[in-house]
């Protein structure tokens, strides 16, 4: 079975629909979900993602946290940049704890910080939470291959340089080239295209993860469009 | 690379409506080889590949050194310089998509002429944003674009929005780098062209290796060692194209990258996230740079005024893989004019940096009586530079 | 050759005077090979010979025709053309009995700036005299010249008692390649210095023969065969050096010389004993000549506007071994334009006129369907001739 | 034997001094005389045979020759150039018949008109004269070779491109290398020192000509030490 990592931006577009979107697609095929904490510094994502951002950076995070708490059946991580919690990554991590957070996803992790990772990656654990790793093509196979075995749950492989552009890549090459070296699970994101799930799951990737398609769906043509699209990804999923 | 994150548009995203898609999948592939396609091999040979490796036997002679030095000349190409490398795969790749016409900025003009040529080669149409005072001082590289059938702007010009703007604010702007490809790139966005990179992003120092991979099987043809490697740094894709199939294949025990100390990048540059390019059009790179508004004095080596270090080189400097250099206008003249006295080659001043180094190491090497042998990229030759090392000898002696 | 019957002194003996003897024995030896000194070899490797042969896929491309076409490439020599090959020789030669210093005349400066190279090579310093037009006209060149350390002197120049004479008549006086030349002997017996003598003597034919020979066996390492061997005729020295090996051993089955209409030696030349040079200082010899009074019109390729043909290629000429074509100055222009277009290299002018019978000659192969193969000399490159292009582009369009 | 091939110019320095030169060289070791007929057109002679032919210009030929002809005991030839003749030819030949030559030496014949040589040749032959063939080192081998056997007596070899002048050639080199196309004597002439004598003979000539030598030791030191000369080449000459 490969596995459907679900991403929404957290209380996007709205409070409601948000929650709708994350109670449903939980029963249409999401296995992991992927909650994008808002922040001016969305480094590694592309436009469509940013400006969800920038439409929800009112919402109170800790009330959404609740709400959310209450319909999660499936093991939920936070999308969050370590450089926005320098300062306050306990707090962030204890409010993720209390509202039954899996884990934690921090994309600029290894890209920003890979003298330190360690510490930080220690320090997730000690918040009793897992630490999922991020990785690009540009991380170095060495630094690839030690990460992944320190990553929870699964190493998550983002193949473009940004989410939701569909820069010109070969995702084939790029992830037969690094799942020999991975022995955790493989998930793969950033940018993926109908053709592109197929061609990483014949690659080797255990599973895909997918936001930006989401997002335009949610706001091109609504709340249902985007849930059909789970339902689509999910027998992607199950034909490969 | 990535996306500032105020940005009011995705440079990621202008990527990809400007470079052809080739470029860009192999700017973002980890694929350790890439295949030469057969009609652009073709090309290669064309030019002259493999370039000649040649023992620069008049200056180990002139330095009296135990040391072996060689160089990899690619001067020897028709437009004189490394650039047509990656010019040539660029070209290939637009015409691949059924793109008739490139358009790309050139300061100096090594890099317009190696593109103008390039499009000729592939029957292409070219139009090249040249710098205004460049334009103007460099007659000579005008005359050779356009017989390669290039057409040439001075930049700012009228045929942009951008061009216009500056114009309109002063009509006599002496033009930057930084204008001259914002006009490029509006113009191939307008036009529905490809617009051509000429250095620092991976791709460009990808099709540079053509360059390092010659050189280790020239070297092995001759049953030779190469202990240092020697290039300049200007965007980095030179020295990166020539070195790092060495670094990766572990031959060698030092690699020397040079810059000038009047662009002190390697001593004073911060190793930080900024624009691949001076007018912010590019994504930013996480580098070593002097930042992307960093106005460069007037040096002759005009390719070696780029802000920042290519991140791949960067991190080899961080990590002390590589070491660096850098020399003063004097030291560099004197060492031009050492090495035309023995070898005859007039280097272009921006290699003339990586046979300074080489002079230092050879002189070293000679203190110490040690056997090495060095080897050094000569990027490109400096015959279209000779009124520059006239004024240079005229200020510097 | 001979003297002129009332001539008031030898100039048979001035050669014993101010040439290297090694130099006079090769000039009238008759060995059919002569050995290479180790030395020179030495330095001939180190300007990069062998020099390459290409294909000119890029020009067969263009043209569409079944000939394959070849070219040795004479312009990667550090100094830009065959020049440097008889001038190392002579320079070596010199050294050899105990000279330090060499003079000789330049008008367009290819030689001259081979000379002043061949000098720093050897350590030996240079004095050129240069026709004031050119030098005032072609500063690139003097520069050069200057940066490999050779002294370069505006002729007619007070430095002679000939150059004095002249200006005391006109201080205006324009100079001429025989006035130059003048200097140039006067200041080297002055001084008992070596002169250097740059074509149509059968010793710098010699030297230049090292481009045939290596084109042969360039030609035998690909397994090819030379058809139609074509090269340019200013003196003779590169078409002889380049095609009498060809010549010689009987390999190829035509042989073109190519001059220019406006300088109509080979159609309206006489054949008879001339003074090879200008100035009437070297000894007559028996050539194809507009005589050496003959005042050539200012064509771009100052290298052809030589009065006669060398005397060996003249009676291949008159023997019908070896054909002729002459063409004006337009057509070398297409021919050259094309050229860059196709290969990249832009050709000497006086290179271009080989290019353009080349052309010819393989649309003649295309029309009857031959799959011949053209070698060419391709004697130098035209990169300090580009201000020269754009004002026969100006003039000529 | 090694032949010695001497030349002086008619009538030089003056009419006795020529007598007495000719007449005693004869004795001294001189085995060919050859006579040279001044003309303003010397075009393969160097400076100092030049100058000879200026200081005798008044001469009468026919008186000269008249002279010379009851002195002579050694085949002599007459050293003429073929472009003075081109009109007279016929009675120059008759001339020289009538005052015991044996032939005539025309060195611009092969060189200037070597697609009429023939004839010429036959000319000479019908005026019962040897012809003597002059080739230099420009001649092309096959070329050599023919008219090595069509020259009478010997086929003279010029081995500087003029007389007189120490243009620094290989001696050897030359004569090794035309020694096997020759059949015929062969005698090398043109500026040679003692040095080269020795080293043509050894190379293989039948013997050397000498002229500008005699004419330089006339002027500078007399008529007795030019026939000293001839003595001292005979022995060099037999020493070989």
């Amino acid at each position: 079975m490969k596995y459907l990592v679900c991403y929404m931006t957290l209380g996007y577009p709205n409070s409601d629909t948000f929650l709708e979107f994350i109670d449903k697609s939980q029963n249409l095929g999401c296995d992991i979900l992927e909650i994008g904490i808002p922040t001016n510094n969305a480094k590694y994502d592309g436009p469509t993602i940013k400006s969800s951002y920038k439409k929800v950076n009112k919402i109170n995070i800790e009330n959404e946290f609740k709400n959310l708490s209450h319909i999660i059946r499936k093991p939920t991580l936070a999308l969050t940049y370590l450089e926005d919690h320098e300062n306050d990554l306990e707090n962030f991590l204890k409010m993720m704890k209390k509202y039954n957070f899996a884990g934690v996803l921090m994309p600029d992790l290894i890209i920003d910080y890979i003298g330190e990772y360690k510490k930080y990656h220690e320090f997730v654990k000690r918040n009793e939470l897992n630490d999922v790793i991020f990785v690009s093509p540009t991380v170095p196979d060495k630094i690839l291959k030690e990460v992944s075995e320190y990553s929870d749950l699964f190493l998550y492989y983002g193949i473009r340089p940004t989410t939701g552009i569909p820069i010109p890549i070969s995702p084939d090459i790029l992830v037969k080239r690094v799942r020999p070296l991975v022995s955790n699970k493989l998930i793969v994101g950033f940018g993926l295209s109908n053709e592109d799930i197929n061609s990483v799951i014949k690659a080797g990737a255990d599973g895909i993860a997918i936001g930006t398609a989401f997002i335009k769906k949610i706001d091109s043509e609504g709340l249902d469009s985007s849930l059909n699209l789970v339902k689509e990804l999910r027998g992607i999923l199950d034909e490969t | 690379p990535r996306d500032p994150p105020d940005g009011e548009f995705s440079r990621i995203d202008l990527l990809n409506e400007i470079l052809p898609k080739e470029i860009l999948r192999q700017q973002f592939t980890i694929e350790r080889y890439i295949k030469i396609p057969d009609e652009l091999r073709e090309k290669y040979i064309l030019i002259g590949r493999p370039t000649p490796l040649i023992r620069a036997k008049g200056l180990e002679n002139a330095l009296n050194t135990p040391a072996k030095i060689y160089f990899k000349y690619e001067g020897a190409t028709p437009t004189g310089s490394h650039k047509i490398n990656t010019a040539l795969a660029q070209s290939y790749f637009a015409l691949n998509e059924g793109i008739d016409h490139v358009v790309t900025e050139t300061g100096a003009g090594q890099w317009g002429t190696a593109v103008s040529f390039s499009a000729s080669l592939f029957n292409m149409k070219s139009t090249i944003f040249m710098v205004k005072v460049s334009y103007e001082q460099k007659p000579m590289r005008k005359i050779l674009m356009n017989l390669y059938g290039g057409n040439v702007y001075a930049s700012p010009s009228n045929l942009t929005e951008y061009g216009l703007n500056i114009l309109k604010e002063n009509p006599n702007h002496p033009g930057s780098l930084g204008i001259a490809m914002s006009e490029a790139i509006e113009y191939a966005l307008k036009n529905k062209l490809r617009y051509l990179v000429g250095s620092v992003l991976d791709v460009a120092i990808l099709h540079q290796s053509i360059i390092g991979l010659e050189t280790m099987k020239q070297l092995e043809m001759i049953g030779e060692n190469a202990d240092i490697l020697i290039g300049c740094v200007g965007g980095g894709s030179n020295f990166g194209g020539f070195s790092y199939p060495f670094i990766g294949n572990k031959i060698g025990e030092e690699y020397i990258a040079v810059g000038s100390e009047e662009i002190p990048k390697f001593s004073k540059g911060e190793y930080k996230y900024d624009f691949a390019d001076s007018a912010g059009l590019l994504p930013l790179v996480k580098m070593i740079t002097l930042g992307h508004n960093y106005v460069p004095p007037p040096i002759y080596s005009g390719g070696l005024r780029y802000h920042g270090v290519a991140p791949t080189l960067s991190i080899l400097i961080k990590e002390n893989l590589v070491k660096w250099k850098e020399y003063n206008e004097k030291e560099i003249f004197d060492a031009a004019k050492l090495f035309i006295k023995a070898q005859g080659i007039v280097p272009a001043p921006e290699s003339a940096h990586a046979i300074r180094a080489v002079i230092e190491k050879a002189l070293e090497l000679k203190k110490n009586n040690e056997k090495k042998t060095i080897v050094f990229n000569l990027s490109g030759h400096g015959l279209l530079d000779l009124t520059n090392y006239d004024s240079m000898s005229k200020r510097l002696i």
